[in-house]
Formats: structure tokens, C-alpha cells, sequence
């Protein structure tokens, strides 16, 4: 798809590293739909860019500088770790927000479904690097704090969006 | 001796024209072109093109293109990826700006822009609480009554209101708390609806002061059942929306209490079943003279591409709910917008930056603008 | 030449309708080099950006939103005929620069050359349309009226800038 | 039981550990990382590309990175194409900025701000006459005393003129007009050139208030004979210009006068007949540890080509002024620079953003950063 080229990255194989939107729906709305399939567990090749990768703990597999890694399932905007931070820390000069919406994004290397929330870095205008847009667990607008086409800068002193996090805060769904 | 070209045409001496621009006919001295305006009424094809310029930002844009003649005839400079929308009268687009002191940091103030569409310079401003949504571009963040009088701003921080610009005496006259509920479906002179995360439509009616006078809150859907995509598009009072699966879900607002349409799919179980499914930013959009409802569609349905653009777009009639007809194009289309006169064009804005032109009179694709503008959220029109 | 499809637009002909940089700076400086090469007259190619065109006058030939046009000899920057304007007005709501730059350019139907002033046109940032940069006639900047490397827009309200025209300010020299 | 992991290094159990983490060991929550900060005192390939940004030009930046391990470590959010000077002693990025209350209109504000080559934050910021040139940034708009007591920044209004900056006072001390010349190449704690339409290098010196003491003006070179691009660099005191057909000129400024130094070609006759000569925008650098001049150099000479990128560097002794080797590199190469340790890389912009890098010990292109910018004007280093 040539998409994935141009506007936007996103995983090819996105779907190896996350759960289905219908598994998450489920927990939230307490209400599992039935059949929602497993999705297959691929190995996330992260030699192309090995350089640039920050050292990966066992446990915790991929590049966080690409939009494949696991945590990224329903990020969109640009990976902190290609702007100066890292996975879950804000590059030099710019303010984490503290309000923030949250996804669910299975890892491949334990099979847990993590809460994951991707807080945007803010003061600085676009990093423009690693652009990722992944919508594996977003909701519409109308459930705001899992939807990924906000600025959450707002709960940052200037609402003006660098780039994002994903940061763990805990567990959804043992695997 | 050298004639002027000016003389050169008063005396319709052509021939000698030519001859003498042959040999040694200077072009005359020329003067700087300022105050350029585009005509009013505009062209019911003229469009504009809301660019979030994503990889910065701070400093965004609308391009004013004429589709017919593939020209770019302007832009306006907005800040913070303002959303925009236009005046039914034509003469007006209002964008939503947010502007930094230090452009990143420092005082932040929010303000309505007024611009004029033959100028395309700012007519008047106003502060407005600093509130402002702030998403990827969307319809209904911004948008009027019916008669220009107010114009709604959807806030978000993350409480959600609407703050009441009167447009006449240029000022914030209400803020209204909208708790659980997202965006401004504008309709008629002193209404608008909102959509909740409970699956109700919450509707409020103004005096003209800007003041409620009511409110209602009417089942809609069920968020717990389905995926109800809120960039719905609207054909005069009545606004359509999508489930992520293809469910429409029609609803009239021109009257007291919203009335709810009959629901349907834009699949059949067959088409379902080979996965197809809607999918796009305004994945949606009607040609009212057509009464035409046009929708991007995706061959490979699964639940993450509810936002991904497409090549293929179906069309429906919104009287017998059928599909008619379906258009493709080379590019990768994100949003999309008809035009609103006898003869429309809908247009597109693909995911490089250029806007792709489909005349819906012969139902066709028939060229794409390229690079006309950067992160297009959106094409509206007049 | 890759460069031309890529950073700046530029003539890949653009010989063809100027003048040399030695015939310019003889003007000015009142120091003729001598053996300064007659360009070769090229005609110049409408047809691919037919449509977008305004209507050419005979004696005044090409196409003003290509950066060919044998007035953008030493332009630097985006086409106001691409902008909402024209080769030598500005678009709705920007304000033209009173200060600016000239080049001279050769005009190939006349072979005359022409002093043109390559003004400004400010108020609402780049225009990011028909980018072109040319430096026939352009000197360093120690001749700022000579050079195109300056935003000319501090002779506008604000020095933000949109788009550059191209307008015909007399005759250099005739051919 | 799942062992949490910061228990697992806490105990050293790696073996248990990994196949805990094989079959349930759930992964820590974590908190989100603020306040980070780089090294002190930088390494000394750090880079900072000052980014044009020519399709907005209203919200820029300054883009910071690590070429040895291509990462980019972060970057400053600038105003109106500001130029960047980096400190002496490596703790402060100056940009002189320029603001507008609504980005493209309104009040004009210009300061010049002091970011911590730390914390990439603001410091602190003066305001200052609103005249700083705006130009296609370079070299020596903006500059630093040696003890960085003092900021210089080039004006042009079109009058020409240079604000002096106390950064121990953090105000405005001065504003010396230097009519008919253009920017500031500092020399030693109190003193800068101006280079001249004349052909003059008009120098003048201060005292540690700000205040002229001495001005002087020295024949340079012939403008009516040829162009010398003004975009020279520095080797301490010692400033080279080229001209647009490989005239090297240098200078000692690090006396009370000018010294000007021997001319010399960068080409043999026979390199000038087969059409070699320079051209770029920052089209040389100098590695002072190595004593070699970089330049960007053209097979294909034209009078029109002198801003032009390439894809060939010529390096040169400085001492003997011969050339010792030639460099390739599959970008189109705009600006260069050179670090100033011992084991320097040459960094160069190219035309689609990245950042090709050489390992001057080496001699030879090692690899490019692609994309880490969108107009790379100048890459300056500590």
C-alpha cells in the first residue's frame, strides 16, 4: 500500500504486535464479542535500523524508533524517540502533557495486553520526525481519552505539539 | 521608432504590431499589481482547502484554489492549525485561530477571524476564551447558524463547551457546557446538536441573544455496539453518520426534538462479507442538487483502517438508499466535499498534498490539483 | 540534473531567455567583459502547463507560472502567478514590498534586456507554490539590490513572505 | 508470581528472569520522562542545523543532533528564519528571532533568546530594534565576541547596521551603522569587519561597554572585477572568501588593522578551462586541527551556478594552499561546516533535508541523516 510510504507510517505488519479493536471494546464496555481472532504473533524486524534503536530489554522487543514496535498500536503523530527523548520520556526542552488518552496494545514477547498511554511533548512546534499513525484501539471523538486525533498538549502550559510517548501504566489483560 | 504596446492596441494595428515586436517594440513599463480581489459572488466551484501543515503546525494555512481552472487564487495565513468554515451568505470564511506569543510559548490568545472572501483579508477579530479544541481539522469544531448570526466554537480542555460568537456585535456572547458530548451540528437559525459518548444527540436551542432557551438529549446510537464516526456530513438540517461497519445513521435537526432516520448500511451482506467497509478522514460528503451521498470505501475492511484514505469511492442515492454508481482515482483520498450548485464537483484531498477533482455530472474522475497544499484535513465549499 | 526536480524549481534551459551575469554586471559597473557569449535563443515549452498559463502577449513569450519565463532570470523564491497572483501582481490580501531587487533579463522575443524588479509580496506566509530560484543577474550581497537572498519584504507592514512578481521596470540595453 | 524487572537486574537472576519473561513476567509501569537533558560540555561533533524552513518560514528551527550515532537529540522552535550563533564556551545558542502578534501581521517583536545548549530551553531573551535582516540564513548575520560578552547582529532595513548585545547585561547596548556594508565577522573580544560594496573591510573595535573606539577601512578587493561571495569562513581570526570563480582571499583580523593575505586560486589553469570552480551556498568549511579548507566545487562552471549544491568537495592544505584530495557524496551538498576537534567530520546540508556526514581522518563520505530537516541552510558546530 503505498500510503504507508507517503503521508503517514505505519507497521506492515502492525497487526503481529496488537490486540483487536474488538478484544479492547470489550474491555472497556465490558462486553466480548465472540470469535474476535487472535491476531498471529510475527517477529518484528528491527535490523534496518539498529543504529538508531535505543537498547530493547528482553521482554520488551522491537525498534521504538519505528512505528512497528508494539507500543505504538494506536499512536499518531511523531516518536519522541526519533525527536531527542525516548520511549516514554520527552526530548530536551519540551513539556510532557499530563492529560492524555490511552490505547491497549498487546506485546508479542509476553502476550499481555499493556495500557498504554501516549502522552504528547509540548512547547516545541512538530518534531517532523518518524511521523506513525496507527488507530489499532482508537475510539471516536466522542470517547475522548482513546482518541488519537486530539492535541493533548492541553494539559501542557503551551498547546503546541512536538511529538508522543507511550508510556506502560499497567496491565489490561494477561495473555 | 519603437511603439508602445498599449498604442499598439488602441490603433488595432496589428499587423504592424507584430512586425514591429518582431524587430524592436519594447514592452512597456509596467506597475506592481496590489489589492487583488476575487470576484463575488464566487464561483460555486471555489474551494478551500483547510491545511493543518502538520510538520509545523504553528503557522497553518487555508489555499483558495478554482478547481475548474486547476489556480490556486490565494490563501489565508491562520495559526494553530485553525479549523475554518464559511458564511452561508458567501461573504465570510471564519477560522479559529490560536496564536503563541513566542510561537511556541508564552501568552496564548484565541480568536475568531473574519475574512473577507474577495479580499481574503481579515475583516474583523474577536477574543475568545482560550479553549479551543485543538484536533486534526474537522467539520463541526467551527461552524454558523443558519442566518451568519453566531457562529459555535467547540471547546475542549478536556471539558467540553461551545463558546457563542454573535457575529453582528462581534463579541462572545455565551459559553455552553456540553459535559460528555463533542462538536456543533449547526441547524437552522438557533440550534445545534452534539453528539455524546452516551449514544444520545443533545440538541440546543438559542434566542437570539445567544442564550439556551432548551436542551434535549435523544438516543442515537450505541457507543457499547458500534463505532459511530462523528465527522458526519450534513444536507441542509439533516446530517448523516457512519459506524466504522457501513451503518448509516441519518438524522433531521429542523425541528424541536431531533428525528431519528431510518437506519442503513452502505453494504449489502455480500459486499460485507468481501470486506468492504468506509474508511477516511470526511469519509462522507452530499451534492444536495444531486441529493447524492458519496463515501470512501475500502475492499479490505478491517477495524484500524476506519481513518485511512482510499482510491475507490461509492455513490448512493439518498432517496432510495441504493448505490449507483462508483468513482476511483489514482490517488489516496482522505477528505472529501461536493460542491452545492446544479453541476457539482466533488473534491478530494489526497494524502500528498493535492486535491483531486471528480465532476459529478458525468460521474467521473477528471485530474488532481498536485502539491496545492501540504496536510489537507479538509476541502469546504461554498 | 537532480537538483532541478527537487530543492528549487529552475529552468533547465534558463540560458536560453537571460542575459549573461558578465553583460549585467557591464551595465552596472560600466566595464564590458569582452567575449561575453551571445546566448542561444531556445523556444521555450508552453505546453505542459497549458492550463494553469495566463494569456501571453506576442512579444512577451512563455508561460509566467513556470520558472522558464524569461522574466525570472534571478528570482528567488515562489511564483505569485502560482500564488493567486500574477507575473506582476500580487494575491489577494498580501501587500507588495516598496524596496526590492532587480535583475536584468533578456527578453527572447525582442532581444532586449530588461531591467526587472522582482518585488515582494508579504503579509501571509510562503506561498510554497512554483518555488524557482534563478541567479543570472544576481550579485552578492554586498549589492543588496542586486540580490535575491534577501526577504524584501521589510518594505512591507510585516517582513513575512508569501510570493515574488516579476515586473518590468524599463530597458537595460537593447539587443 | 511475576517478577517485576527492575527486581530481576536487582538480583542478577538473568537466567530466570529471561524465562520469566518467556512465559508471564509482565513488564513495569513505567512514568513519563521529563526535564531531559544533554551532556555538558557537548560532544564535539554535536551539530545544529538551522532550518529554513522556506515553505512556512514563520515557525522555524534550529535542529540538534548527533551525527555519530545519527540521532537527533533535539531542537530549538525559532522565529522567522532566525539565525543561530553558537557560544565559545558552548553553554548558549543565540537565535535572533522575530515575531508577529498573528504570525504573519500584527506587532512585530525581535529578541534575541539564549538557550541552554543543555536543556535546549530559553534562558533568557532581550528585545531588540526591529531591523534584523531576514535573508536565506547565514554566517555572520549573527555572531559572538571570543569571551561571548557580546552578541552581534547584522540589521538591514535596507540601511545597514549592526545592535550590539551586552549577554552579561542582557540589554542593548549599541546600534553602529555601517552604511554600504553588510554583516559581522568577529575577531577577537571587541572587534568585527563589515565587508563593503566598495571592496572595502570596514573593521571596527569596541570597548567593553559597547562603544566604538576605532573604525577603519581597508581595501579588499575590486567588485567591478569580480564577485566575492560574502559568505567567507572564519579559522579563528583568519577569515577566506572565495569568489564566484575560485579567487581565495583571506584575511588576519586578529591585529588593529586588517592583514590581508596572499590571494591564490583554488584551481589550475587547466581546472579553470575544464570548467571547475565553486559554488554552494556555506560553500567552504575549515577544520582547524587539520589546518584544511573544504569546498564545494562544480565540473560545469557558469556564472549563474555560484549558489548551486554539489555533489564533489575539493580539501585543501591551508598552509601549502594546494589541493590534497577530493571528496564524494551521492547528495546535492548546500552548506558545509567542520568540527573543530581532532578527529573532525565534515557535515554538509544537502537539498532534501538530510545531513551527509564525512569522516575528515578518514578523508570520505560516511554516511547521510536523511530528512532530519526540510531547508537546511547552515550546520554549525561547537
Amino acid at each position: 500500500m503505498k500510503f504507508l510510504d507517503r503521508f503517514f507510517e505505519r507497521s506492515t505488519r502492525h497487526v503481529a504486535s496488537t490486540t483487536s479493536r474488538r478484544r479492547f471494546l470489550g474491555r472497556l464496555g465490558s462486553f466480548l464479542v465472540a470469535g474476535a481472532a487472535m491476531p498471529v504473533l510475527l517477529p518484528v524486524d528491527r535490523t534496518a535500523k539498529a543504529l538508531a534503536a535505543e537498547s530493547p530489554q528482553a521482554g520488551d522487543p522491537g525498534d521504538p524508533t519505528s512505528c512497528d514496535y508494539w507500543r505504538y498500536c494506536s499512536v499518531d503523530g511523531f516518536l519522541c524517540s526519533c525527536c531527542g527523548g525516548t520511549v516514554n520520556s520527552c526530548p530536551p526542552g519540551t513539556q510532557g502533557s499530563e492529560v492524555t488518552w490511552v490505547g491497549t496494545c498487546r506485546n508479542p514477547a509476553d502476550g499481555i495486553d499493556y495500557i498504554i498511554s501516549y502522552n504528547d511533548c509540548c512547547g516545541k512546534h512538530s518534531c517532523a520526525q518518524c511521523a506513525c499513525t496507527r488507530n489499532d484501539s482508537e475510539e471516536p471523538m466522542y470517547r475522548p481519552f482513546n482518541n488519537n486525533d486530539i492535541n493533548w498538549c492541553l494539559g501542557a502550559d503551551a498547546n503546541v505539539y512536538n511529538c508522543t510517548v507511550a508510556v506502560i501504566r499497567g496491565v489490561a489483560k494477561a495473555g | 521608432m519603437r511603439l508602445p504596446r498599449p498604442l499598439c492596441k488602441g490603433l488595432l494595428l496589428a499587423a504592424a504590431c507584430v512586425a514591429a515586436a518582431g524587430t524592436q517594440a519594447q514592452l512597456p513599463v509596467e506597475k506592481l499589481g496590489q489589492n487583488t480581489t476575487l470576484p463575488f459572488p464566487p464561483d460555486p466551484h471555489r474551494s478551500y482547502i483547510v491545511d493543518f501543515e502538520f510538520n509545523n503546525m504553528v503557522a497553518t494555512r487555508v489555499v483558495v484554489v478554482d478547481p475548474d481552472q486547476r489556480k490556486v487564487l490565494g490563501m489565508l495565513s491562520t495559526g494553530g492549525a485553525a479549523p475554518a468554515v464559511l458564511s452561508h451568505d458567501q461573504k465570510t470564511v471564519y477560522t479559529a485561530d490560536i496564536f503563541f506569543e513566542r510561537y511556541v510559548r508564552g501568552k496564548r490568545t484565541d480568536v475568531i477571524t473574519a475574512w473577507d472572501t474577495s479580499s481574503l483579508s481579515p475583516r474583523w477579530e474577536v477574543e475568545i476564551p482560550s479553549k479551543r479544541a485543538s484536533t486534526l481539522t474537522e467539520r463541526y469544531g467551527l461552524s454558523t447558524s443558519a442566518d451568519d448570526r453566531f457562529v459555535y466554537i467547540y471547546n475542549f480542555t478536556p471539558s467540553t463547551s461551545i463558546t457563542v460568537v454573535d457575529s453582528k456585535k462581534q463579541e462572545v456572547v455565551n459559553e455552553l457546557a456540553i459535559p460528555g458530548c463533542i462538536l456543533n451540528y449547526p441547524a437552522g437559525e438557533r440550534r445545534f446538536a452534539s453528539l455524546c459518548g452516551d449514544g444520545k444527540l443533545q440538541v440546543i436551542t438559542l434566542d437570539d441573544n445567544g442564550q439556551e432557551v432548551n436542551r434535549t438529549a435523544t438516543r442515537f446510537f450505541d457507543p457499547d455496539e458500534e463505532k459511530l464516526i462523528e465527522r458526519a456530513v450534513g444536507n441542509g438540517d439533516t446530517y448523516y453518520f457512519v459506524t466504522t461497519e457501513g451503518h448509516v445513521r441519518g438524522v433531521d435537526l429542523s425541528g424541536k426534538k431531533p428525528k431519528v432516520l431510518p437506519d442503513w448500511w452502505l453494504t449489502t451482506k455480500q459486499e460485507r462479507q468481501e470486506g468492504w467497509a468506509p474508511g477516511g478522514w470526511q469519509l462522507m460528503a452530499v451534492a444536495p442538487e444531486l441529493n447524492r451521498l458519496y463515501v470512501l470505501m475500502h475492499p479490505d475492511h478491517a477495524p484500524h483502517k476506519w481513518e485511512d484514505p482510499s482510491q475507490t469511492i461509492w455513490v448512493y442515492d439518498l432517496k432510495t438508499r441504493k448505490k449507483v454508481d462508483t468513482m476511483e482515482t489514482p490517488s489516496l483520498v482522505w477528505s472529501l466535499n461536493a460542491t452545492s450548485d446544479d453541476k457539482p464537483l466533488l473534491l478530494g484531498t489526497n494524502i500528498e498534498g493535492g486535491l483531486d477533482i471528480f465532476d459529478l455530472t458525468k460521474g467521473e474522475y477528471v485530474d488532481t490539483m498536485d502539491g496545492v497544499s501540504k496536510t489537507p484535513t479538509l476541502v469546504i465549499n461554498h
